[in-house]
């Protein structure tokens, strides 16, 4: 990796981050409506993992979703005109915070039914697959996620049709206000994977470079053609669920406890111990971001509500 | 008679006959510890322990499925569905399991079984988590579908079909929660399965429940302006429906409109007209009109989706085209 | 003009689609080895092999799961549901994410998809298995649904289905495949969302479609003997709903009759009275009657079970009843 | 073991094998509609299970229930009646084969809605669990089953609630024409329990010792509160699916070779070999069985119809 590479990473975790910031801010204001889920906290995950996807694998996740939205090339002002609601924000306006989604940049959204989506990542392969070309479906869920029939059907069927999928579980320790040991027969949710013979790993989700490498290493091995490969991003989420989160399942110690753990902060170390960059270089690559997402925010509340007669377009397919 | 919140009649009829039968339980998504994501059951976890407020996996298909295989055991669970959009993930258990169990087998099983899920759009949650899709349930036999619009109803009617011994799906509105309104102080219930006028007119009918019960009264209370007194029956149940009400009412005034909040086609307005005219054919003095959801998914956008939702307006505009 | 049976046309319609185009695959529980369970895919998985035709495991939510995904990145997916009863097991798959996804991404997804099913009762397989839910799917913007009731439409609709670039639901019924019947030759299509004048006639209207449409003419047979001439209309597509035909037939008519094999409440019939009522008040000379499923889960024995299906008697005597 | 244990056994293993080759009969002659799945080949799965099986234990099946009811202590009658489907069947007619119950014999159905009735069983425990009593959940369902999502809830359910469930795959090696290669991502189906950390074994279901010894000590370890257990019994269908299987999915060689090793002949041999009982005695229980079922066809046949008013009860609760 080069020193353009390590900023633009580290770029897209700040961006993330800011974003999002910035998204709890007008929700408060209530300009942006419906659940919010922020990724505070996630953004190693999904940066690291789309970090060396090729542009032709095909990324699908669940409504937690502006962070991948983002790593997967979806500008900041999209993103911000959808959560406004905006007839220029990437699903125009209809889908909101948990429907995001671009397929020219191969991203599936952004999808709301908890697990729902993971047969249609499994279907996408299977697209891929009965079309002989080497991509690679990436499916994110959570730990929630994994105890619901969907995921059952989804990870039976890519082993026995040898679908070229890769199963990412973003562990962030919590279904909403669940525990894992209060939801999951097993802790080690990639242990679930030995039900279904498919080759799986644990790792931690807060070094960016960590979950980058073993990115690489499940998409190698799915593109390889020997099938689907589970992987398990064990991470943390800062801030509530969902915005307005009593949060009375958790002590605030044990948030403080991983917020030392900052996957930015981490990150920012690393950089500057291994000299890759100076704090004054990334501090300005900081302050370009806040650039942005200005701009973005000025781009969102500036763009037009979607035209009346939108309501009823996109029922159904039009020529 | 006490003011209280449809959050807190809801919450009260749970807390008493949790308090009253051992045999009732509940289990759900966040019903536990986090006090119910709509806090309905706030505090049920501290006074009642984790045996009896038990906080499930996400997966509502044993949710209901195991709620059904408690209720054989002759105990009274009560299955809470985070809302109504994740029914259809239960939907087998919902539909060819709950209701139909008690007839397969010649009426060798019971289930004394509530399944509670909240509906309901105006949140700008998107297509998935804004559907008001009553009407599905409420065509099988087997099940009763209960969706009440006022604190007292909803306090009645959930004892009343905590205690009934038939699968019982009952529908909260979400946008309702904070409704305050007066509910008796004696331990009673509401029978399942009855409609009640929930304001006297003699101008035009409006057939209607949940949601859409509030947004008719002020319907209403416009239309007084101008002269017109609408009377307003509330269906309160679905399966089994109760014309009774609602026929004689049009006998009166001849003139109706039905307000739901779900997709008008195929919709519970469709039915409720087609009885009238089945059945009061020679009281009718103008075509029926329905007030129901255009027929889109929700969007998000805010605008759109209210242009979408039953407004006021659109109440009032029905009223009028009957008369 | 070839005289072929409701199977084959429906094996034909999808044979051919097959061989005209390489991106249609067909895939559910025993499509392949078995050639279907109804033999409807017969001599398919050797002819067009595994990779077209796959056999899954018995797994409904993925089978239609992975066939949106897969119509997602450019093929043609045929999802067969062994039977519609099984489609609960799918539902968020058909309602929640079929129906959903084109419009709430803002026109992005295309879902070119269809889902076989076949439905009905009749057949003693008892109350899990003998559903005609049409109804409940019918409700659902975004998605299609068809139920033809002749071997014409089924090829033709079907193939319609199959190059249409929206979610289809193609509702077969288990009763139908033997019918035998006229079907062109040619390689035509049928388009979906419009309804059919199958039977000419003035003195009333029936609206129906698929199964009921056969008991239906059985109906109008016995009624020609007595001197009554019904006009039939056949909706073969529920979703989009083509009342065009029905209006114009019962403008003629003045009466009309509703024949469907699911339960009465809530039912097809309930939305068809209410839109002629709606939209053609001023030629209402009797009350709209329907002929519908007795609100009971279908029991196993074959006399209760012919109790409560809709029989040619029960259609005989409505018609009789709104002269 | 005594003898009249053993001879109850084979008396239960003959007893299903004739009045489902009669019922066979029964339905060639139009005498029985709907769907008819024999359990012929499998008797010793369920004879030898529900043998150990206490009278307050519950047991759910799937719609091959001819043989489970038999076992729980449904009459011959009541089976044959219940598939004749006359008021004095087991379902008072309204049931059907896949419908068959007693829930005073603690026999719960019958279930037609492959692997739904897991969550149910799940329930069945959970209330069992809660009216803190000692009894067992057993339930039983096919190899084909353990690929849809009910399965995974029920089974990561039972685990994290520690649920007194046992649950028993029957592997008769295809799902309808599926064979277990072709359908789930795991040969040995057992290997699934290890997703959930749930205690598990393989035994061959042909013997009914076997079968009875497994049964005990399972049962034996959810009745001491260590939570579920997950026994797979291999056995084979002898006949098709359902009636009128064109069985285009295995060679009749595979199905002969597996015939020779019928259930009853085996132990026919080992009770005779082991001197528990004479060719002679065995013959004359047999004469008792044939005697029995001919009684319990000609109670069937002549059973009265439901009554017309019985379509309309059981709707809802009557008290
Ligand atoms: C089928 C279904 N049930 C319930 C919900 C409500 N819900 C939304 S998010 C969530 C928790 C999911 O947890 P997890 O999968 O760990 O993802 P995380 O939120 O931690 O990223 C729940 C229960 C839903 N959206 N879908
Ligand atoms: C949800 C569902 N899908 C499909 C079917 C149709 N079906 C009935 S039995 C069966 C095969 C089940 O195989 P298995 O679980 O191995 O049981 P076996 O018949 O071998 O005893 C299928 C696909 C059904 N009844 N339910
Ligand atoms: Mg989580
Ligand atoms: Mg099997």
């Amino acid at each position: 990796m080069d020193k353009r590479e390590h900023f633009d990473l580290y770029y897209q975790m700040v961006l993330i981050r800011l974003v999002e910031e910035e998204a709890a801010r007008l929700y408060q204001q209530g300009k942006i409506g419906g659940f919010l889920h922020l990724y505070i906290g996630q953004e190693a995950v999904s940066t690291g993992l789309i970090s060396v996807r090729k542009p032709q694998d095909r990324v699908i996740t669940a409504y937690r979703d502006h962070g991948v939205a983002i790593n997967c090339g979806i500008s900041s002002k999209e993103v911000m005109a959808e959560l406004l609601g905006k007839a220029t924000g990437a699903s125009r306006g209809k889908g909101g915070s948990m429907h995001i989604a671009d397929v020219e940049k191969n991203f599936w959204g952004g999808h709301a039914i908890v697990g729902a989506h993971l047969p249609i990542a499994a279907g996408m392969a299977l697209g891929d697959q009965y079309q002989k070309n080497d991509n690679v479906t990436i499916c994110m869920f959570g730990d929630g996620a994994t105890n619901i029939g969907y995921f059952h059907e989804a990870l039976n069927l890519s082993k026995v049709w040898n679908l070229p999928v890769l199963w990412v579980c973003e562990n962030n320790q919590y279904g909403m206000g669940t525990s894992v040991d209060r939801a999951s027969a097993v802790l080690d949710i990639h242990q679930k994977a030995e039900g279904y013979q498919i080759p799986n790993s644990r790792v931690d989700g807060m070094n960016v470079l960590t979950v980058r490498e073993a990115g690489l290493q499940a998409l190698e091995h799915v593109r390889s053609g020997k099938g689907p490969y589970f992987l398990e991003i064990v991470t943390y989420r800062f801030r509530g669920h969902s915005m307005g989160d009593p949060e009375r399942y958790r002590q605030s110690e044990e948030v403080k406890k991983w917020q030392e753990n900052d996957p930015i902060g981490i990150y920012r170390k690393y950089l500057v111990e291994q000299k890759i960059g100076t704090a004054e270089e990334l501090d300005r690559l900081e302050e370009k971001v806040k650039a942005e997402v200005e701009e973005a925010i000025e781009f969102a509340e500036s763009s037009p509500e979607p035209a009346p007669e939108d309501l009823f377009k996109h029922v159904y397919y039009e020529a | 008679m006490a003011r209280i919140t449809m959050r807190e009649a809801i919450s009260q009829a749970l807390w008493e006959e949790m308090e009253a039968d051992q045999n009732v339980f509940i289990l759900g998504e966040e019903v536990g510890v986090w006090g119910g994501t709509y806090a309905v059951t706030k505090g049920f976890y501290d006074h009642f322990g984790p045996e009896r407020v038990r906080d499930t996996p996400i997966a509502e298909a044993v949710i209901v499925g195991s709620a059904i295989g408690a209720a054989l055991t002759g105990l009274r669970p009560v299955a809470e569905l985070m809302t109504i959009n994740f029914a259809y993930s239960a939907m087998e258990h919902i539909v060819n399991e709950a209701a139909k169990l008690h007839y397969m087998f010649g009426g060798q099983m019971v289930l004394p079984l509530v399944i509670r899920a909240v509906g309901g759009g105006g949140r700008q949650l998107g297509a998935t988590h804004s559907q008001t899709p009553d009407v599905i349930f409420a065509h099988f036999p087997g099940l009763k579908v209960v969706a009440p619009g006022t604190p007292e109803d909803a306090k009645g009617l959930l004892k009343e079909s905590i205690r009934s011994n038939d699968p019982v799906l009952f529908i909260e509105h979400a946008t309702l929660y904070q409704v305050r309104d007066e509910v008796p102080d004696s331990n009673y219930t509401v029978p399942i399965g009855k409609s009640k006028i929930q304001r006297q007119g003699q101008d035009a009918t409006i057939v209607t429940y949940s949601k859409m019960l509030e947004i008719s009264l002020k319907a209403a209370d416009q239309l007084v302006e101008e002269g017109i007194e609408v009377e307003i029956v509330d269906l309160r149940s679905l399966r089994p429906l109760d014309m009774e009400p609602v026929l004689e009412s049009f006998k009166k005034t001849n003139r109706a409109v039905i307000v739901e909040e779900g997709w008008r086609s195929y919709g519970i307005g469709a039915e409720v007209a087609a009885r009238i005219y089945e059945e009061a054919f020679d009281y009718v003095d103008a075509p029926i009109r329905r007030v129901a959801q255009k027929e889109v998914p929700l969007p998000y956008n805010r605008t759109l989706e209210q242009m979408a939702l039953p407004q006021v307006e659109d109440v009032v505009k029905a009223v009028k085209e009957v008369l």
